[in-house]
């Protein structure tokens, strides 16, 4: 029988240190078994996480940072916080860790073909959104949708991931691309002002449009309520969240709200599904 | 009805009504015969539900640190409560001004377990009459002679009567003979290592790790308690003797010169483990060493506060 | 068959309790395999979890060690130390440990060779008294066993 | 299919079981019984009418469990270190608790194969009360003393024989020899059966209990009946319904274990950041019971309670569920 708590053998490939306060980094894990490669990518839709694991320190989920054409590596992006975060910080290319995953659902893009994509960022919470937009910029996915507008929110500029490829994203005409930082900065190019005052001065379009929101509770809870005002339906806004979990299978009951569990029904959900759900998170 | 129970309604009432205290815990009725559940009444009408009997088993001043920080509590207290209080304001854990202490002078509380042992499981009546409990099951009465049911901690019990209560319900007891209390401390010292060790194995080793033993008691109110504590983890996650034991002999190790002998974790560990014979040992070494009881004067700190140049076995080994 | 058992001793060591450099060198580089060093900033840190670990682990022997009773770095950690562990070991005892297991040795600087004394000493009664059986619930490696 | 089994042959009978598997029964310890591997068929103690203090979904949930072994840096998993068992004299509740655990541990995209290999190697003989006790109340959560979900063999206790309704192929093969109950006998083990039931009281209905919770969700009902609760663990580890675990690497035995957790503590949801979603005892107590009385009802169409009454017995401060659902029906808005 196939045992779902046992992690796979991957390999750090490369580490990226993604803010200057050094606390977020990315690992890019490849595959020790051309099996579980092959698995995984089968399986692997972005929006999806995974538990890392590291014998002796135990085991906690993060989401995929990379999209499945960036190559035969996934990403992850790890803030230095816990314990366990601690110990993958230390790690070095090289270095082998354990891998369950993929688990959980997925951001549903395909249900929106040939709408428009608003996707709304704010600090570390962008990590598994760059990764739909990343899927939405490959060629032959990308001209199966609308526009796409991604808005990215940090506190100062140096704590923006991904650096060098959402520079990147400026010069393509296939994006509208606005980072904003909290208050203004000198040297600083971009907006500035809190993601939903960014938000409703850019006013994307909400007809035949949806939108992808993830953040801190703070942005979220202000956020909505600009989206409301620009008419998108609460069945149109998808989150991803986040609970203290284990398993990751839905089996060990800790991250449940009310009688959903964010690792096996989520951790994707409509606001209009969370509507229904008791206030628990 | 008894007297208590009308006092303790009419002063509860009182309290409430001149505004004296915002909550009033104390005891009404349990759902089970030989068991009561903490109430915490906040109207006067309400206090028709207090109630008073042998069957009370908490320590009510296991709720003074989960109460709401400002507010005035009105609390029952027996001997074993009102020492937990003082302690509890010795070490900064509440503030004594809000707090109403209404002492009651305790007859003991009457442990269901050795009723239980002997009539089944399957009570369906209790009822002290002076000097008797009497238990009805379906197979008729029991009666039981009160002194011989009492938990192994009110049996030997050397403060049966409130200290530094604002009020007091009955008339004050007999104290405890301290020779009877310490006895079963030096009766197990005197056994052979191995016996002791094999008894404490076979103690720890039925712990389910519920933690009901310090959610019960008074005295223990971190936050976040040693056994919870990942970075780093101190003792085994597991049920196994290392995880356990190390539970036991910690837990009564924070309690020494701090544990107000009232045995509510005893009384309240789903595994019927015996554990006050471990702080018990400790307290008495507390008298022994530094002639500190826990609640003895409104100032003494607990010996591990406390410490001087001058203790005892200055070059020790 | 003792003469194959080497006891296992943990020693914990006030970080500021120095002995007189040549001892302390010798702490630092030779202690034997079977002696394991923790150092402490102060007496007054050692949680009676660190030696319930070491005793779970199968130390058969403990040496906390720290400076004199008036000669704390921060004043008064020895003394709070002592009372606690002190008692901790009555504990112990009183749970079928024995006493002998665990010593103290407040140690100054001018006492040269005492801690070399202290181990030997401690190793001997130990060696008398046998490896620790009662208390012992998981056995790991401290140090190297011969 | 009908057996009928004298009570003077059932050592008889566990001893030719134990040839083949490992028996478990309720075991005398001290002012308890509980699940134990019998080493002789005396030991087996099935006259003990209460339920066993520890729940008998220790014997497939343990509550420390090695999940897996680290070699070398690999990690070696241990589901398959089970053998053939049979378990003797659980009851209906606990029996039934199994059943619905199935669903969270067998249903769904990931089977967890611990649970798993325990289920298919073992065997339940069931025993079922004549005599329930006074805090039990499975007649409350759509259960009885007699359900016979889950049971591979249900003994019916009339005068000095079993009845045995054998109800599996599992069962069968316990108890093919035996010769069959008469049809008076059967008759009989349906009096009792019924009997027992009508004996019960019933604390509540439970119709429409899901809807009332979710309507007091965010009520004043919560923090009031919270107010006594400690926030031990014992109502959720005496549990047989309850199942949450946490997973821990210790790593000094080289082992990844799996131990029961529980929602009555902080630290179970205690998150990295320091955020907890249920930061205080009303959250958690709000937890439980909406768990076993609205989310499992919700996930599985049946109450996540069997009415066992342990945590009604052990609970240090007599907070009765019982009770609690009944104030919850009767709680009006203020």
């Amino acid at each position: 029988m196939h045992n779902p708590y046992k992690p796979i053998p991957m390999r750090i490939a490369r580490t990226v240190v993604e803010t200057d306060d050094q606390s977020l980094k990315s690992f890019e894990l490849t595959f020790e078994r051309k099996a579980d490669q092959e698995k995984f990518f089968s399986k692997y839709r972005p929006g999806q996480f995974c538990q890392l694991s590291i014998f002796s320190k135990g085991e906690a989920p993060f989401g995929v940072a990379s999209a499945a054409w960036e190559g035969d590596f996934v990403r992850f992006t790890i803030n230095k916080i816990g314990v366990f975060t601690r110990a993958i910080h230390e790690m070095k290319p090289g270095d082998t860790i354990g891998m369950r995953g993929p688990l959980g659902n997925w951001y549903p893009i395909e249900d929106w073909k040939g709408s428009n994509i608003v996707i709304i960022g704010g600090g570390y919470a962008f990590t598994t959104l760059f990764t739909l937009a990343q899927h939405l910029l490959a060629p032959e996915i990308r001209s199966q949708y609308g526009d796409l507008t991604v808005i990215y929110g940090a506190r100062e500029p140096g704590l923006f991931l991904y650096k060098k490829v959402i520079e990147t994203w400026y010069e393509r005409k296939d994006i509208n691309f606005y980072q904003t930082i909290d208050n203004p900065r000198e040297g600083w190019g971009h907006l500035v002002g809190y993601v939903p005052t960014v938000t409703k001065e850019i006013a994307p379009a909400a007809e035949n449009a949806v939108a992808f929101v993830c953040g801190p509770p703070v942005m979220i809870r202000f956020t909505l309520p600009v989206l409301n005002e620009l008419c998108f339906p609460p069945e149109r806004i998808y989150t991803s969240l986040e609970k203290r979990m284990k398993c990751g299978i839905g089996k060990c009951g800790r991250c449940n709200v009310g009688p959903k569990y964010i690792c096996k029904d989520g951790p994707v959900f409509t606001f209009a599904e969370l509507r229904e759900l008791p206030s628990d998170l | 009805m008894n007297q208590l129970t009308l006092a303790i309604r009419r002063e509860a009432a009182r309290i409430l009504e001149e505004n004296i205290v915002d909550v009033v815990i104390g005891f009404e009725a349990g759902t089970l015969p030989l068991r009561a559940q903490p109430a915490f009444i906040t109207q006067k009408e309400e206090a028709e539900k207090l109630m008073y009997s042998g069957f009370c088993q908490n320590n009510l001043a296991s709720y003074l640190t989960r109460r709401p920080k400002e507010e005035r509590i009105g609390i029952i207290c027996r001997g074993c409560e009102s020492r937990a209080v003082r302690a509890l304001v010795i070490e900064h854990q509440h503030d004594r001004d809000r707090l109403y202490l209404i002492g009651i002078p305790c007859t003991g509380i009457i442990d269901w377990r050795k009723i239980e042992r002997q009539v089944g499981e399957n009570a369906l009546q209790a009822v002290e009459e002076g000097d008797e409990v009497i238990v009805t099951t379906r197979d008729g009465e029991h009666r039981f002679q009160r002194a011989d049911v009492l938990h192994d901690s009110c049996q030997r019990c050397l403060h049966p009567n409130p200290v530094g209560a604002d009020i007091v319900l009955g008339d004050p007891l007999p104290e405890g003979d301290p020779e009877q209390a310490w006895a079963p401390v030096l009766e197990f010292e005197a056994l052979p290592p191995e016996e002791r060790y094999a008894y404490f194995v076979q103690e720890a080793e039925r712990c389910i790790r519920c933690y009901a033993c310090r959610e019960a008691c008074p005295m223990c109110y971190c936050t976040e308690c040693f056994v919870d504590y990942t970075t780093p983890r101190w003792a085994e996650s597991m049920i196994t003797p290392s995880g356990t034991q190390a539970w036991h002999i910690i837990r009564a190790f924070h309690q020494t010169g701090r544990c107000v002998s009232c045995g509510a974790c005893e009384r309240a560990c789903p595994m019927d483990i015996k554990m006050t014979y471990l702080v018990d040992k400790l307290n008495y070494d507390m008298v022994q060493q530094y002639g500190f009881e826990v609640g003895a004067s409104n100032e003494a700190q607990p010996p591990f506060a406390a410490f001087t140049l001058d203790d005892k076995n200055r070059f020790v080994r | 068959m003792n003469n194959i058992w080497t006891p296992r001793i943990v020693v914990f060591q006030c970080q500021y309790s120095l002995y007189c450099e040549a001892d302390q060198i010798w702490m630092d580089t030779q202690l034997p395999p079977h002696i394991k060093l923790i150092q402490v900033p102060c007496t007054g840190r050692i949680s009676p979890l660190f030696v319930l670990n070491a005793i779970q682990g199968g130390a058969d022997g403990i040496l906390i060690s720290g400076c004199r009773p008036e000669k704390c770095h921060f004043k008064e950690g020895n003394l709070g130390a002592r009372r606690q562990l002190e008692e901790f070991r009555r504990f112990l005892t009183y749970l079928g440990m024995g006493a002998e297991r665990m010593r103290f040795a407040w140690i100054d600087l001018s006492e040269r060779g005492r801690i070399q004394q202290e181990l030997a000493d401690l190793e001997e009664t130990i060696r008398a008294i046998g490896p620790i059986k009662r208390l012992v619930t998981r056995a790991i490696t401290i140090g190297e066993q011969p | 299919m009908y057996k009928i089994l004298s009570k003077a042959g059932l050592p008889g009978l566990i001893e030719k079981w134990m040839e083949q598997a490992t028996v478990y029964a309720p075991v005398r310890q001290g002012d308890f019984t509980q699940f134990e591997p019998l080493d002789d068929p005396a030991q087996a103690d099935l006259y003990y009418t209460a339920n066993t203090r520890y729940p008998p979904k220790a014997l497939f949930l343990p509550q420390s469990e090695i999940m897996f072994r680290a070699k070398d840096g690999e990690l070696e998993s241990t589901e398959d270190e089970v053998s053939s068992r049979v378990i003797l004299g659980i009851h209906s509740c606990d029996t039934r608790a199994l059943q619905l655990l199935d669903g969270v541990f067998l249903a769904g995209d990931y089977q967890d194969p611990y649970w798993a290999k325990k289920r298919e190697q073992t065997t339940l003989v069931v025993l079922g009360c004549a005599d329930p006790c006074e805090t039990c109340f499975c007649t409350s959560v759509g259960s009885g003393p007699f359900d016979k979900r889950g049971a591979d063999v249900m003994l019916i206790n009339i005068d000095d024989k079993y009845v045995a309704d054998v109800r599996s192929e599992k069962g069968q093969a316990l108890f093919d020899h035996l010769p069959d109950a008469s049809q008076e006998q059967v008759v009989t083990s349906r009096q009792v059966q019924a009997a027992a039931a009508a004996k019960m009281e019933k604390p509540f209905e439970s119709e429409g209990i899901k809807d009332k919770l979710y309507s007091l969700f965010d009520s004043d009902f919560w923090p009031k009946i919270q107010q006594s609760c400690l926030g031990c663990g014992i109502c959720t580890f005496l549990c047989p319904t309850c199942y949450c675990f946490d997973i821990v690497d210790e790593a000094q035995r080289n082992e990844r274990v799996r131990n029961w957790d529980t929602c009555m503590f902080r630290i179970y949801s205690q998150e990295a950041s320091g955020h907890n979603p249920r930061p205080t005892n009303t959250e958690r107590v709000r937890q439980r019971i909406m768990h076993k009385y609205a989310y499992f009802v919700e996930l599985y169409d049946e109450i996540g309670c069997t009415g066992c009454g342990r945590c009604v017995r052990y609970c240090p401060v007599n907070l009765d569920i019982r009770q609690i659902i009944r104030s919850a029906q009767a709680w009006e808005e203020s």
